[in-house]
């Protein structure tokens, strides 16, 4: 077991894991970090998105002793201080953008990266944005309507 | 899955025929280890093929099915956690200038995950271990 | 309440796109699905499974997995053949002898993927561990992976105590095709059409985690189970367990679409080892699992097809030769082979259909329900011949189909098997999504670009959407199942601090029900959208449910509304009841609104419901003893679909209260030299009658439409000659991404079912449509030099497609 | 899904990483590990441990020598090189190739040594590198030595890099004036798989092709090199190619027979072709 320290969504965590734990299995199985879930076996479904040092990374494709020293923020860390929806969380609610939710975490993840990163937020950019997350329910469709109205929005 | 190949070899085909209880002789070959005779006189060893980026150990058994003096059939079953291969092998021996001429065919079944995954690689993987894996138990022979 | 109530203009809540309750929860990622829950002292379950298609087990061994550090113990077939009882066939004889158990039964493997060892241990990396270390050996046995060899003579034998590979063999047949086929202007035949293998493939894969808890003998079970109460039957037969000592639960759950009807075969495993451990055990299936027997949809070759056609473009009917396979076990099957006869018209006036109808073992992962269950097979086909034959004899698409359909004035309209389409407006919806696609644009587009190396499609597809099943019909299959109509139940009460609580028998998957719920009750008690709680998920220990509770066969807008607005009367008449005491009236005075029951012709005279609620709960003594002794402010109700019994012999009656339509159109445009077909324009108009929530329901439609697309160009589970599944992860089982997709054309169509309480349909299967339009689309660029005969239609198949594939197989008789 | 049990290593330096590799056995490079993982998921391959060069500094990054070469460290992301200037100043087909794969998180992750090192057949860069006459920079215990791409890549899911050997850097040198490149690609869906991949690259000087270098992908166990088209191409004006026809030893999957990808790679070989003779009057 090794041990590792990890600012996750604001707090400073510390765990003791095998080398072959995933992150996704540490912040799951150890925190109880609920945004990240697992769809797939082969980092295509991208519900385990989350972000690594700033950076967006399926938390599936990286082990948990990779991140030691490092920050981490889940979907947990959205919400406004205040426990209410986000400005993008509440597009989404808006617009019907989530059915079961299981892909929800990771969507969310990947749109606040799109919308931070400068890019114009197009239809076909929006799309192609989410292509590492697969959605069963909503056919995608509410998904781009709620981002480009984010962006809209977005003072 | 059928493969074929061709290669020629010093050994004598008396040699090579000599191999499928040569335990001793099999430790000999590189990429396999934890070479034994099981219960039935089938070898039972663990082959690793040399070529590929992540080593790919496979648990093999290996059972004679004929053997003579021109050729033997090998039937081979290999697993690696929840992938199973299967390969029936015909080997032929023809005397060559240098030694012996080898000619293989190998037909082969994929299963588990890897007959997913591998669709577009396992040809020329399993080729490539079996050129290998031949090549290198003749030359212990 | 009667549905003009919920119709007049007090009406705030129902029918308008209110946000959904559930998402505050899972926009937070709070919400609680299957692998969240925390459980002390939790173990782990996983399978070992055969990478043979068929194969006889020489022997097992466990003693390297004895080995690993935090191995707990393991299950194995014959200990199951021991402990448990085979799961209930549904059929008849000769295949009710079939044995399925939740390990591979009677030491033989059926299928690449079957499990055959479960292996406990105290963490996932233990259990994987100790798994990997199981030594199976096999003896391979001759395997069959297509249905049309699985019928002949000398095939392998799936379950060799069978004696053959049919499952289910029927005939049907209504009106009188023979005749029809003698005697029209024209005849189509077809030799051999192919539906697809494919499923939804829920986001969130399987996953149950179950404790015993052996002071009172009882298991819980939580997880993704979509018909809870049919969940405990077959559990309480396979475990031998009295069914008052399981609980079923679930909480979040992401994605059934059907193919989770049969979670409770892992758990019965699970089961098993909890109660033999002494620990809860959690099973959480992989994607490579799930691929292998999550649960496929049905897979159907169509041969010998033949329609009857007038020279004035009239349909008379048609018949076919359906061979359906259902993979190694008849898990919800062959239920199939009767479910398809909801629809037996499609969208269509036929007057004729001959049909027979084989359900047959293959080597293959078994078949679940999956959206659009056994209907859109039948439906693509239908749909397929109506196209071609519009291709073939020179009638406009759009015009032959508005000539067949149904039409509105026709409604109630009984088709040749005695369904009962109950309202719609086929033409109104057609022209609709020709709207919305622009089809003159798109007809021009074609014109322009002829030529250019790219070819554009227009396509149409026509669907229904049948709902809220009749049970009776499994009687069609086997007239010794004790199966008849269809409930659901629901239970609403007033809490002590005066929230409404409510509970339906449902279970959700992303279908927004505790928001639908919430929107009825709330305009029924006459109290604020927030003030409803509805419980999330379900449990089968509330007295919610009834048999056949649970979320499939698009019937909730049906089935579990009505049940709920049947309990809220009964809450309205207590709180009435208590009401009308204190506010010395009578209780037919009182109505609600604004939070409080009052007096109609006098609303200064109000009692908040708060107020009834605190009277009852807290100071009974307020009341007359009759009052306080009738009224708990607990109300459960049943809604009881009106059915009767089929007529088994014509196999004749309805099997379905609700039909709502979908019509869709679209435009491909296909790349000549590499078969790429990219879809340009897309629109669906639905109808499923007086809407509760327009933006679920559309949101229903749209992911409807994403699973027929993708399942159209992109998935399939096909399987290789050896009998492995060749798309056995999202690696090679393309599942649509936003960037394969365009933004949706949509539309709705309003036409109330007459036999429902509130005019709603049942909905959010969307009956396949797309696969429909898609191939309608391929087949109107190609022209007929090439016949688009299959589901499926890839790339390198649409490129065989533009050089004459399958144009043989069509053929105009007469 | 659950890893086996398996050894993490980091080393500091890329001469740690040779001499961590050389010692321990059955040890192997994790770079981006965006294959890598899955594989090990799936139970696929069983290395004793892994060799974490993600973070060392002399791997990442990109620069320019002196005669303009494009020198990049194997362990570069994706998106590094999606958005690095100096790439798309001086090679601008490799940031577009970068900037195109997989999706975002991925190209956070992956890198261009990680996607030559595994020689998956479908991997989007060893065609590209091949077409542009990149060197391969290796390590070893005994020291450096570089190699061509006819060299680096041996087959599929092998290279030259042996067991104890680490890839340190790619060099591309820059192209000629006139020089064009193109690639063309069919996928599953929009964006996915590609079932066949061309790379075309002309240099043109006064009109006429002086040289020019034609590569498959997805269709052949390792980037393939068409000397004969090349030479077709060269001595003229640059011009639409003939139809071939490639005799091809491809395998079949389920998204298409090997029939249908010798065919696609004969048609994305011509619109590459297009592509670049466009190109090329601009």
């Amino acid at each position: 077991m090794t041990e590792i320290n990890v600012i996750v969504d604001g707090k400073q965590e510390t765990g003791a894991v095998q080398d072959r734990t995933l992150l996704v299995h540490w912040l799951r199985d150890s925190l109880d970090k609920r945004g990240p879930k697992i769809g797939c076996d082969t980092g295509n479904c991208g519900a385990c998105t989350v972000r690594w040092d700033g950076q967006l990374v399926k938390s599936c494709m990286v082990l948990a002793v990779q991140a030691d020293g490092g920050t981490v923020e889940t979907a947990a860390s959205l919400s406004e201080e205040d426990g209410s929806l986000n400005r993008l969380q509440q597009c989404f609610k808006d617009h019907h953008a989530l059915q079961c939710g299981y892909c929800t975490s990771g969507m969310l993840m990947t749109a606040t990266d799109f919308l931070c990163s400068g890019e114009p937020v197009t239809e076909e950019a929006t799309r192609r944005a989410l292509k590492g997350n697969v959605c069963r329910c909503t056919g995608y469709h509410n998904i781009v309507r709620a981002i480009r109205a984010a962006a809209e929005e977005t003072p | 899955m059928n493969l074929s190949g061709r290669f020629e070899t010093s050994a004598a085909a008396t040699a090579l025929l000599a191999l499928h209880g040569g335990v001793d002789a099999l430790a000999a070959v590189p990429t396999l280890r934890d070479v034994r005779l099981d219960g039935s006189g089938n070898v039972r060893a663990v082959f690793t093929p040399r070529s590929t980026f992540v080593p790919m150990p496979f648990s093999i058994t290996v059972a004679v099915q004929q053997a003579g003096a021109e050729g033997v059939v090998l039937s081979v079953h290999g697993t690696r956690g929840p992938t199973a291969v299967d390969v029936m092998l015909v080997l032929g021996f023809t005397p060559g200038p240098q030694g012996t001429y080898v000619s293989w065919a190998a037909d082969v079944a994929i299963r588990g995950p890897a007959a997913t995954v591998g669709q577009r690689v396992v040809r020329d993987l399993v080729s490539s271990a079996l050129e290998e894996i031949l090549h290198d138990t003749a030359a212990v022979a | 309440m009667t549905s003009d109530q919920l119709t007049r203009p007090a009406v705030r809540f129902t029918g308008k796109p209110m946000p959904r309750k559930e998402d505050d929860r899972l926009l937070k990622a709070q919400g609680e699905f299957g692998d969240d829950t925390p459980v002390a002292h939790l173990a782990y379950v996983v399978f070992v499974r055969s990478p043979y298609a068929h194969a006889r087990i020489t022997s097992i061994d466990v003693s390297a997995a004895e080995r690993v550090d935090g191995y707990l113990g393991c299950l194995l077939p014959d200990e199951v053949e021991q402990l448990t009882e085979p799961y209930v066939e549904l059929q008849g004889p000769p295949a009710d002898v079939e044995v399925d158990r939740c390990l591979a039964s009677g030491g033989v493997v059926r299928f690449s993927g079957e499990p055959v060892v479960a292996v406990a241990a105290s963490s996932r990396e233990a259990a994987r561990d100790a798994a990997a270390a199981v030594v199976v050996d096999y003896t391979p046995l001759p395997h069959v992976v297509d249905a049309r060899s699985a019928v002949l003579p000398d095939a392998p034998q799936v379950h060799e105590q069978i004696g053959s590979n049919v499952a289910f063999d029927a005939l049907y047949d209504w009106g009188d095709i023979d005749f029809a086929l003698e005697n029209a202007d024209h005849v189509i035949e077809v030799d051999e059409l192919h539906f697809h293998r494919f499923s939804s493939t829920p986001l969130e894969c399987g996953v149950v985690t179950v404790e015993y808890d052996a002071g009172v003998d009882t298991f819980t079970f939580t997880g993704g189970f979509a018909t809870p109460q049919l969940a405990t039957f077959n559990l309480a037969v396979a475990l031998r367990h009295p069914a008052n000592r399981l609980r079923v639960l679930s909480k979040d759950f992401g994605g059934s679409f059907g193919v989770k009807l049969n979670t409770h075969i892992p758990a019965t495993a699970a089961a098993l080892l909890a109660r033999k451990l002494g620990r809860p055990m959690r099973w959480t299936e992989t994607r490579s699992e799930h691929h292998l027997m999550g649960g496929h949809g049905n897979e159907r070759w169509f041969r010998d097809v033949k329609m009857a056609v007038q020279s004035d473009g009239t349909v008379l009917g048609l018949s076919y030769d359906a061979l359906d396979d259902v993979g190694a076990y008849t898990r919800y099957e062959p239920l199939g082979g009767v479910i398809w006869t909801q629809v037996a018209n499609a969208c269509y006036q036929l007057k004729h259909l001959k049909v027979r109808y084989r359900s047959i073992y293959t080597n293959k992962g078994p078949v679940h329900p999956n959206r659009g269950y056994s209907r859109m097979q039948h439906m693509w086909l239908v749909e397929r011949m109506m196209d071609i034959a519009a291709h073939k004899l020179g009638f406009d698409p759009v015009e032959f189909r508005l000539r067949n359909y149904v039409q509105p004035d026709q409604y109630p309209y009984t088709t040749v098997n005695g369904c009962v389409y109950d309202s719609g407006d086929l033409p109104l919806s057609l022209r609709k999504a020709l709207d919305l696609i622009d089809y003159p644009g798109a007809r021009r587009l074609q014109r322009e670009l002829a030529g250019t190396g790219k070819r554009i499609g227009i396509g149409i597809g026509s669907t229904l959407d049948s709902g809220t099943n009749n049970f009776a019909q499994a009687r069609l299959l086997n007239a010794h199942l004790p199966f008849g109509g269809n409930t659901e139940g629901a239970l609403v009460r007033l809490g002590a601090d005066g929230s409404v609580y409510a509970t339906t028998g449902g279970v959700a998957f992303g279908q927004g029900h505790e928001t639908t719920v919430a929107q009825v009750v709330a305009d029924m008690l006459g109290v604020a959208y927030d003030h409803v709680h509805v419980q999330r998920g379900s449990d089968s220990s509330l007295s919610a449910q009834t048999g056949f509770s649970g979320s499939y066969a698009s019937q909730f807008a049906v089935t579990g509304i009505a049940a709920m607005i049947n309990a809220t009367k009964r809450l309205i008449r207590e709180i009435s009841l208590v009401a009308s005491s204190v506010l010395k009236c009578e209780p037919e005075e009182i109505e609600l609104a604004d939070g409080a029951a009052r007096v109609r012709t006098d609303p200064e005279r109000a009692l908040p419901l708060a107020a009834v609620a605190g009277i009852v709960h807290f100071s009974p003594v307020d009341l007359p003893p009759e009052v306080a002794e009738e009224v708990g402010l607990v109300a459960r109700s049943v809604y009881r679909a009106p059915f009767e019994l089929p007529d088994l012999d014509r196999k004749y009656g309805n099997l379905t209260l609700t039909y709502a339509t979908q019509i869709h159109a679209c435009v491909v445009e296909i790349d000549e030299e590499t078969g790429h077909t990219k879809l340009l324009r897309y629109a669906m108009v639905d109808d499923c009658g007086t809407p509760i929530n327009p933006m679920v329901i559309e949101g229903q439609v749209h992911g409807a439409t994403v699973h027929g697309i993708s399942a159209a160009l992109f998935e399939h589970f096909a399987y290789d000659e050896h009998g492995q599944l060749a798309a056995g992860n999202f690696y090679d089982y393309h599942a649509a991404t936003a960037l394969d997709l365009p933004s949706f054309g949509y539309d709705s169509v309003v036409s109330p079912s007459p036999f429902t309480p509130i005019g709603a349909k049942g909905m959010g299967e969307g009956g396949g449509a797309p696969l429909h339009a898609l191939s309608a689309a391929i087949q109107d660029a190609i022209g007929t030099q090439g016949m688009v005969l299959a589901s499926f239609n890839p790339p390198e198949r649409v490129l065989q497609l533009l050089r004459g594939l399958d144009a043989e197989k069509v053929q105009v008789l007469r | 899904m659950i890893l086996p049990p398996i050894q993490y290593l980091r080393p500091a330096t890329p001469a740690d990483a040779v001499a961590t590799l050389s010692e321990v056995d059955g040890s192997v490079v994790l770079a981006g590990g965006q294959t890598l993982l899955n594989v090990l998921k799936l139970d696929l391959a069983h290395p004793a441990a892994l060799v974490d060069v993600h973070r060392i500094d002399a791997l990442r990054g990109v620069r320019h020598t002196e005669d303009s070469a494009l020198v990049i460290g194997a362990a570069t992301t994706y998106a590094e090189l999606a958005s690095s200037p100096d790439v798309r100043r001086t090679h601008p087909e490799v940031a577009d190739m970068a900037a195109g794969l997989v999706d975002r998180q991925v190209r956070n992750r992956g890198t261009i040594g990680g996607n030559c090192c595994l020689n998956d057949p479908t991997n989007n860069f060893p065609p590209l590198l091949a077409a542009l006459d990149a060197r391969f920079r290796i390590l070893g215990v005994a020291g450096e030595r570089v190699l061509r791409a006819d060299e680096f890549f041996l087959g599929t899911l092998t290279t030259a890099v042996g067991r104890a050997e680490l890839l340190t850097a790619i060099e591309i040198p820059a192209l000629p004036t006139g020089s064009v490149v193109a690639h063309e690609h069919l996928q599953v869906g929009a964006d996915s798989w590609a079932l066949a991949r061309a790379v075309v690259r002309l240099d043109v000087t006064d009109h006429v092709v002086t040289d020019a270098r034609v590569v498959l992908g997805a269709v052949y166990g390792s980037p393939l090199r068409l000397s004969d088209v090349e030479r077709m191409l060269v001595g003229s004006a640059p011009a639409a190619l003939p139809e071939v026809e490639l005799d091809l030893d491809t395998a079949d999957d389920v998204h298409g027979s090997a029939a249908y990808r010798r065919e696609m790679a004969e048609v994305q070989l011509r619109r590459a072709v297009r592509a670049a003779v466009e190109r090329s009057g601009r």
